[in-house]
């Protein structure tokens, strides 16, 4: 049974976490929060460019088109990253009841469902002059596309109620049946058609060269920071949204203005 | 049996509005407690979280029999504005469909019985689809009854006098003095005045 | 023994309605039956190239027939206020629609078993075939009901809910239909389909010991 | 440094379509997140007022 | 029974259904499982004649003949070779040494024709068998230079 914010309030008043697990404590925070990380991602994002179009060498076997690899790696691992955070925020929101929990999950789906869209996108048009076809039915493709409609269902079901706290428990129960059923899809997958190849990346193997490995680290770091940014950024929207009759939040949003 | 009801600083909100808040009372079995207020007050919706229907807001909702907690849901049985039967089903099977999730046997003769109660006796075999308005309500509330006067579950009735003509209103009433004074607990909302005989009535203003 | 009772009055119950209201499993089976009957029009009557086709059309159709009747679930139930009945039992609701959901999954699997062999003659398949096909349709149909029984307990006062139980469910149905139509492909290419008939089964068995909880939770956030 | 000229820049060692296709779309879609995330908080903060001023 | 003891026993109950469901999984596991063919099993003659399979391997280094959008090359596993047809455009990453998976037909012939060709840039890319091979007669040839460099 899930229970209400203010019961494990109660229960878990004395926590060090629970004293930014209110909207209202946490939303300065996330505004420094998401400041910090698009200065990140804008900084690391033209780093990592840099090196990867003109320091890191013409790849050996593929030429340029290589250089997807400094987006369609860091886009695929954010899609599983981004679902797997929702999924945590999900739980914790059905277990302790509290409120930002949802608000975070729902921040975080966008973002989520756009990285998907993305590597899908990048990997298709990589896979056309490497692979020789712009899509394969194997198992890492068809399950970011299946990690894509987890991810429209998460939305679509939140925005199916009126009620909101029904909506978040709603949206939160689906993101972890799909957070159960996304390993048993992929090993199904994988049994039924395997072609991608095994992963590259393994420091101090040869399989990537240092500077190809380290751009495209540097790039994985760039989004990490534009996904937190952009979240927190949802984040305040809908604490705006949703807290619109709380005097502190008029306070510090609308104080300046009049 | 003893049945005891305890509510402290309830709240409950619908769609993100406050409904009420800081709803406390105390109830033991052999009473009658009205719930009152406007419309919207949310009458209802106390009556669902009292049953285990709903969640609360804040606060706590805590049954007992003979001292030693229940659950909401084996504490009370709810009769709302449906009549929780289905069309295509005969008013009994209905009837023994509510006893056996409710957890008691209901043997044909109770259901009989309990029909009886409410003076519709030969509709046991009919569709329930193809009663009127006032049979189905009738047919509906001898659902409280079919478990047997031994079960001790609380009654939860939200409005259970409308659509109910004079004989059918005093039938109830005098089932539900017959129920508290057995100890039994009656929860009930009401736009009407019937009026109900018993030792020890209670008004919740909502 | 009240659970043993409880049980059994709702398994009971919903055999009774299909009893009495046959359109609710006659509809999906017509569904079905129409849906395979399309295909070859769509893609031309040559036995070759109907037999290709033919298994993932099947089961395709079935896993759609069983999904149309996922409303019937609970919506019904929420209008008429028997859900109520449900929700306050004092019986594990988890227990309950494990029993609703098999009542269901005994009709309309048995039935779209039973159709598969027809279907199978439409597209020139072999007998041995249409045999694991109405095997693994028994199987698959249940692991949908299972799964899609948690999306429609939150669907149950949500708006648009047929389409998006569609969204919800389908992608999460993509393993039984892999096991399941890959078993009747092996038989089809002569090989042993043990090894898909077991992950078939696996995925029914583990359907089974987790989406009852799930959905009685999906039901209780609903309706709150 | 890679390339000798702009124009080498651009063809990506005859894989410009592709490298560029999908660089491309990761501008777009950002912007288009940008864009988005900015017109909620403005609707946001809109509704927020004028709920403030009635 | 109490409340309880009914959600222990459920509890159970379930636990022992996904142990059933763990144990199907393994045994499914411990059948023999094929997703490509290596050319080893092809001569062993243990793929099918005229279905479609997969074949994967390596192509043989200097075995590759372009007439036009025809070609023809050899797909080894160090241990055997196989001839393959083909007819189309070749992959980037098509290269004599590297890793191949051919979709297509085994002609009485005993000439793969395939439909599809894939490449991969990744050693990793290979079947499981065939991988243990190359690296197998890898080490071989390794032990064999070292033994007779003194």
């Amino acid at each position: 049974m899930a229970r209400s914010e203010q019961q494990s309030n109660e229960r878990y008043g004395g926590r060090w976490f629970w004293r930014y697990a209110s909207p209202s404590a946490f939303f300065a925070p996330a505004g420094r929060i998401e400041t910090l990380c698009w200065v990140l991602a804008a900084v690391l994002a033209a780093i990592g460019l840099y090196l990867g179009f003109f320091v890191a060498p013409t790849d050996a076997q593929q030429g340029e088109a290589y250089r997807v690899i400094f987006i369609h790696v860091p886009a695929a691992w954010m899609a599983m990253v981004i679902y797997l955070a929702m999924a945590f925020w999900s739980l914790l929101g059905l277990w302790l009841g509290t409120r930002l929990s949802f608000m975070m999950s729902h921040a975080l789906a966008p973002t989520g469902a756009l990285m998907a869209v993305l590597s899908l996108w990048t990997g298709a048009l990589w896979g056309r002059p490497t692979w020789g076809t712009y899509w394969v039915w194997d198992a890492r493709l068809t399950s970011t596309l299946i990690l894509f409609f987890l991810y429209v269902g998460y939305m679509a079901l939140a925005a199916a109620f009126d009620d909101r706290r029904k909506g978040d428990r709603a949206a939160a129960l689906i993101a972890l049946v799909g957070a159960i059923n996304v390993p048993i899809i992929y090993f199904s997958v994988k049994w039924w058609n395997t072609l991608h190849q095994g992963s590259s990346v393994r420091p101090g193997s040869s399989s990537m060269a240092t500077i190809m490995l380290a751009a495209m680290l540097i790039m994985t770091f760039a989004f990490w920071a534009y996904s937190i940014a952009a979240a927190m950024h949802r984040l305040r929207t809908i604490i705006i949204e949703r807290e619109g009759n709380a005097a502190w939040l008029r306070a510090s949003v609308l104080g300046g203005k009049r | 049996m003893s049945v005891r009801l305890t509510v402290d600083a309830l709240a409950a909100e619908r769609g993100m509005r406050a409904v009420f808040s800081d709803v406390s009372f105390a109830a033991v079995g052999g009473t009658l407690m009205r719930v009152t207020g406007a419309n919207g007050a949310g009458k209802t919706t106390l009556l669902r979280i009292l049953a285990g229907l709903g969640a609360a807001a804040a606060g706590c909702v805590e049954w007992s029999l003979d001292g030693s907690p229940l659950p909401s849901t084996s504490a009370s049985i709810f009769v709302g504005h449906s009549n929780a039967c289905h069309e295509a089903l005969t008013v009994s099977e209905n009837l023994a469909y509510a006893a056996a999730l409710g957890g008691a046997d209901a043997t044909p003769g109770r259901i009989e019985h309990a029909l009886a109660a409410f003076g519709v006796r030969p509709l046991a075999r009919r569709r329930f689809g193809t009663l009127s308005q006032g049979q189905r309500k009738r047919a509906s509330l001898a659902r409280l009854l079919v478990a047997g006067p031994e079960d001790a579950r609380a009654w939860l009735l939200d409005e259970p006098f409308v659509a109910l003509d004079i004989d059918t209103q005093s039938q109830l009433a005098a089932l539900i003095e017959a129920r508290l004074g057995a100890g039994g607990l009656v929860v009930y909302t009401s736009h009407q005045t019937v009026p109900i005989r018993c030792a020890h009535a209670v008004e919740v203003a909502l | 023994m009240s659970l043993r009772r409880a049980t059994a009055a709702v398994f009971r119950r919903e055999l009774q309605l299909f009893a009495r209201r046959k359109s609710d499993w006659a509809n999906p089976l017509m569904f079905a039956l129409i849906v395979c009957a399309l295909f070859p029009f769509a893609v031309g009557s040559e036995s070759e190239r109907l037999r290709l086709i033919g298994i993932g059309v099947i089961f395709v159709a079935a896993l759609l027939a069983a999904m149309l009747s996922l409303p019937r679930l609970f919506d019904e139930d929420a209008r008429d206020g028997t859900l109520e009945l449900l929700l306050m039992s004092p019986e594990p609701l988890a227990a309950l629609l494990l029993a609703r959901v098999a009542a269901i999954s005994l009709v309309l699997g048995v039935a779209l078993a039973l159709l598969a062999p027809l279907f199978a003659l439409f597209y020139a398949l072999p007998m041995t075939v249409a045999g694991v096909l109405a095997l693994t349709v028994a199987m698959a149909v249940p692991t949908l009901l299972l799964i899609g029984s948690i999306a429609a307990a939150l669907l149950v006062s949500a708006r648009g809910g047929a389409i998006l139980t569609a969204v919800l469910v389908l992608p999460l149905t993509i393993p039984t239909l892999i096991f399941g139509a890959g078993a009747a492909l092996r038989v089809l290419q002569g090989e042993s389909a043990a090894s898909e008939l077991a992950l078939e089964g696996a995925i029914l068995l583990l359907a089974l010991a987790l989406c009852p909880p799930a959905a009685a939770a999906a039901l209780r956030i609903s309706t709150d | 440094m890679n390339w000798g000229s702009w124009s080498a820049f651009w063809d990506m060692g005859g894989r410009g379509l592709f490298v560029w296709g999908s660089y491309g779309a990761l501008l777009i879609m950002v912007i288009t997140e940008l864009a988005a995330l900015r017109h909620t908080r403005k609707a946001a903060l809109r509704a927020l007022q004028e709920d403030h001023d009635s | 029974m109490t409340l309880k003891q009914k959600r222990l026993a459920l509890i159970l109950g379930g636990l022992a259904v996904i142990a059933v469901a763990v144990a199907l999984v393994l045994s499914a596991f411990n059948q023999n499982l094929v997703f490509f063919f290596s050319p080893s099993q092809i001569v062993a003659k243990e793929a099918p004649v005229g279905r479609a399979f997969r074949l994967g391997g390596m192509v043989e280094e200097g075995s590759v003949k372009r007439d036009g959008i025809d070609v023809q090359f050899r797909v080894t596993d160090t241990a055997q070779v196989v001839p393959v047809r083909y007819s189309g455009i070749l992959p980037d990453l098509f290269r004599e040494g590297k890793g191949v998976v051919a979709q297509g037909t085994l002609g009485p012939d005993g000439v793969f024709q395939a439909k599809e060709v894939l490449a991969k840039h990744d050693e990793n890319y290979m079947p499981p068998e065939a991988a243990t091979a190359v690296e197998k007669a890898h080490q071989a040839r390794d032990m064999a230079a070292h033994t007779l460099k003194p």
